[in-house]
């Protein structure tokens, strides 16, 4: 210690100003969720390469099917919806690893659920960092991979919006998946067990959403329906991740 | 106010097969701290992590302020700082960074209170650095500097001075020995015992 | 004098005691109902006058069916009731539950390709109601994959118990969208349970039937609860006892 | 007799079914019960060994 004088003293001061009254200048839960939030999103841009993991990976998918089908474009435009949102299913998977792993490992968890703010917000912001980092970019790369399969150029606003939306349950819903399967060595099978089957209904909408799209028929019916999904996942998922989250921590 | 107090009652825990803790209990209040001491796999760490609520006993309680922790969990854990084995910091962050969102969850916290309590900690050259590239001594301090910024009256360390040289060890038994002069309460599992600084210290044994 | 009933129900060593009394009082009637149903679902029932004798298969198929939705709920409720009152009995039973109902969900879908091969002429049609079959099977086998993952029971119990509860949230979720999507596709299928027009001596055999594989499923709960109550006891004396006796 | 077990022709589609689900039936038995002997072996085992030490 160089200067034990003033900072010391200062810091001091700002204990002596908070003692007894817990730490007085609690930030409030937004605060906590903003700063949540912006933590992810600042790692995740310091370590792109894993950004770019899941879109190259949905990218390959979807190559693969003109390859294995056919490549010609009104056999694969029947095939696009589903193509699409498989490749989209098991992109956000193969991103959900990591959604949680690291801040259990350097115990940032831990220091969240021990904050006294509540771990669902926190949960929740985690989540949606995670779908700003994956379940967005595959919207907005959704269009590339319907058009290289043949869809007319109309159908992408309905795409994307599918896409955004279905995107939004899926990381919900893998947030528990992630949550659970913690602190388990070789996660990545069990993890897709306990996520496909209840991402079903997300994937059903949401090809029939982009199929609409594609023939230029309505699609607001699975267009709310996904959007109730994600409703419903909104306010139910972070729950149930944070309780699965506290009982790793045991 | 209620006093702050924290009270244990008759902890049982089981990790698995082994009976851990059994029956541990005892009380502090205002000021007061405790060593927890015993060789490796007695029960330090779960103990630790029974206080701070975070593993749920077979049996027993702990109180704060004479209430069940788990009544007001929330309320609990903002009066609570836990330190573990590892400082809790994200090796792609700065300290400065690290610090920055670890504390600003928790409380509002300005620049030069920052500032002041990365210098306090000797981290001024180096706290703009990532912490992937500081030594564990350097991390350990950067965690004594986030627990120095939370300002909460319970204090719960996970072996304080690991890693730490001479004059960090010291630092550990300054801060402390704030902490209980402002009425705070520390409790602290170690190996040997704390540093000197550190009067009237009450030990707990456990055995394996 | 409610409640003291409802506690006890909580303590392991009388739950231990209590499911060794019972498990016979629930094992010999299922037996005599199932032997009774075989009879009169085999012997006694006319043949359908659409499907011949092939409809007989409804009576293991059905109550297969109904045995791995009705585990599959009271796996969620007890699990909820584990979670919400840290009840080790609760997570128990729920633990009890996933093997039981996992393989009455697998003879389902069996019986239920079996039955589609003469009907329909393939043993596999994305019907809906099998298509909902097979997601519970892998429902189940998340549940019990997850409990395996994890070393520690009562952590194992925590966390299946979670996932059993989304699971249940998730269920007349998956039923319906399964069934949205197949209304898009298809028309409706051919088989239909439980037609009200079905004559008693058809209809008599599949309700004993039903009753049958019920009791036989508590009897199973039972002998099973019995072992994971007493993985779950590390303390007490009791466990000198029940393992003695 | 030869008639029962024929089925009205549909005997290659119910014996199995009946097959599966009663191995099922059985099956569920035999597991339920070796689950409690493992138990029982188990709990034994604890207690002997914390017999030996106090």
């Amino acid at each position: 210690m160089s200067t034990p004088g003033a900072p010391a003293a200062a810091l001091t001061r700002a204990a002596a100003a908070d003692d007894g009254a817990g730490s007085t200048p609690a930030a409030g839960a937004l605060d906590a969720v903003r700063l949540a939030l912006l933590r992810d999103l600042k790692l995740a841009f310091r370590k792109r390469g894993q950004l770019v993991q899941p879109l190259a990976f949905f990218a390959l998918v979807t190559m693969l099917f003109p390859l294995a089908v056919s490549p010609e474009l009104s056999r694969l435009r029947e095939i696009a919806p589903g193509v699409i949102w498989v490749a989209a299913l098991l992109a956000s998977l193969l991103a959900l690893e990591f959604l949680f792993r690291d801040d259990a490992y350097d115990g940032t968890l831990e220091q969240y659920a021990l904050s006294g703010q509540s771990l669902t917000w926190l949960v929740f912001a985690k989540t949606a960092a995670h779908w700003l980092l994956t379940g967005l970019p595959l919207a907005l790369m959704a269009p590339l991979a319907a058009l290289s399969l043949g869809a007319p150029s109309a159908s992408l606003p309905g795409i994307v919006g599918s896409v955004a939306v279905g995107s939004v349950a899926l990381s919900l819903i893998g947030s528990i998946g992630a949550a659970l399967t913690l602190g388990m060595k070789r996660s990545g099978a069990l993890l897709s067990l306990l996520t496909l089957p209840l991402s079903l209904p997300v994937l059903i909408f949401g090809a029939r959403a982009t199929q609409l799209a594609i023939s230029g028929g309505p699609l607001l019916a699975p267009l709310e329906l996904l959007g109730a999904l994600a409703v419903l996942g909104v306010t139910l998922a972070p729950l149930a991740a944070a309780a699965a989250v506290r009982v790793s921590l045991e | 106010m209620l006093d702050e107090r924290l009270e244990v009652e008759n902890l049982h825990l089981w990790r698995g097969e082994r009976h851990v803790l059994r029956g541990v209990h005892f009380a502090l209040g205002r000021g007061g701290c405790l060593e927890v001491t015993g060789p490796n796999g007695s029960g330090k760490t779960s103990l630790l992590r029974t206080l701070c609520a975070l593993i749920y006993p077979e049996e027993g309680r702990v109180l704060w302020k004479g209430e069940n922790v788990r009544r007001e969990l929330p309320a609990f854990h903002a009066a609570l700082a836990y330190l573990g084995h590892e400082p809790p910091l994200k090796a792609d962050l700065s300290a400065r960074e690290n610090l920055r969102y670890w504390i600003g969850i928790r409380r509002r916290v300005a620049a030069a209170e920052l500032d002041a309590a990365l210098e306090r900690v000797g981290g001024s050259s180096w706290c703009d650095r990532l912490v992937r590239t500081l030594s564990a001594g350097q991390r350990r301090r950067v965690a004594l500097a986030g627990l120095a910024l939370l300002v909460v009256p319970l204090w719960i360390l996970d072996e304080p001075t690991t890693n730490l040289d001479t004059e960090g060890q010291q630092l550990v038994g300054s801060l402390i020995a704030e902490q209980l002069s402002r009425g705070g309460l520390v409790i602290a599992a170690v190996h040997q015992s704390l540093p000197p600084a550190v009067r009237d210290v009450r030990r707990l044994e456990l055995s394996p | 004098m409610k409640w003291t009933w409802l506690h006890r129900l909580a303590s392991p060593p009388y739950v231990y005691a209590l499911a060794a009394r019972l498990t016979p009082w629930f094992a010999w009637p299922a037996a005599l109902l199932i032997a009774a149903g075989l009879w009169g679902g085999l012997v006694l029932a006319p043949a359908d006058y659409q499907q011949g004798d092939g409809f007989r298969i409804i009576y293991v198929h059905a109550p297969s069916g109904w045995l791995s939705l009705m585990v599959y709920t009271i796996m969620g409720v007890a699990a909820a009731v584990g979670l919400i009152w840290r009840i080790k009995v609760a997570h128990a039973v729920a633990a009890s539950c996933a093997p039981i109902g996992a393989s009455f969900t697998f003879a389902a879908l069996v019986t239920g390709a079996l039955w589609g091969e003469p009907m329909w002429g393939t043993y596999w049609e994305w019907d809906p109601r099998l298509t909902s079959e097979l997601i519970l099977l892998f429902l189940y086998l998340g549940y019990m994959g997850l409990r395996a993952g994890i070393d520690d029971t009562q952590r194992a119990d925590r966390a299946s118990a979670l996932l059993a509860v989304v699971g249940v949230v998730n269920v007349p979720i998956i039923h319906y969208s399964v069934t949205w999507w197949n209304s898009l596709h298809q028309a409706p299928s051919v088989m239909r349970l439980g037609r009200p027009t079905m004559p008693p001596t058809m209809l008599l055999p599949l309700l004993l039937m039903l009753l049958g594989f019920t009791l036989y499923f508590v009897a199973l709960l039972l002998m099973r609860l019995r072992s994971e109550v007493l993985a779950r006891e590390r303390s007490a004396s009791w466990i000198r006892e029940a393992v003695s006796a | 007799m030869r008639e029962f077990f024929d089925m009205g022709g549909y005997a290659a589609f119910v014996w199995p079914a009946y097959l599966v689900t009663l191995t099922v039936v059985v099956l569920n038995m035999v597991w339920a019960r070796r689950a409690l002997a493992r138990s029982r072996a188990e709990a034994r085992r604890r207690l002997d060994r914390r017999g030996e030490q106090p």
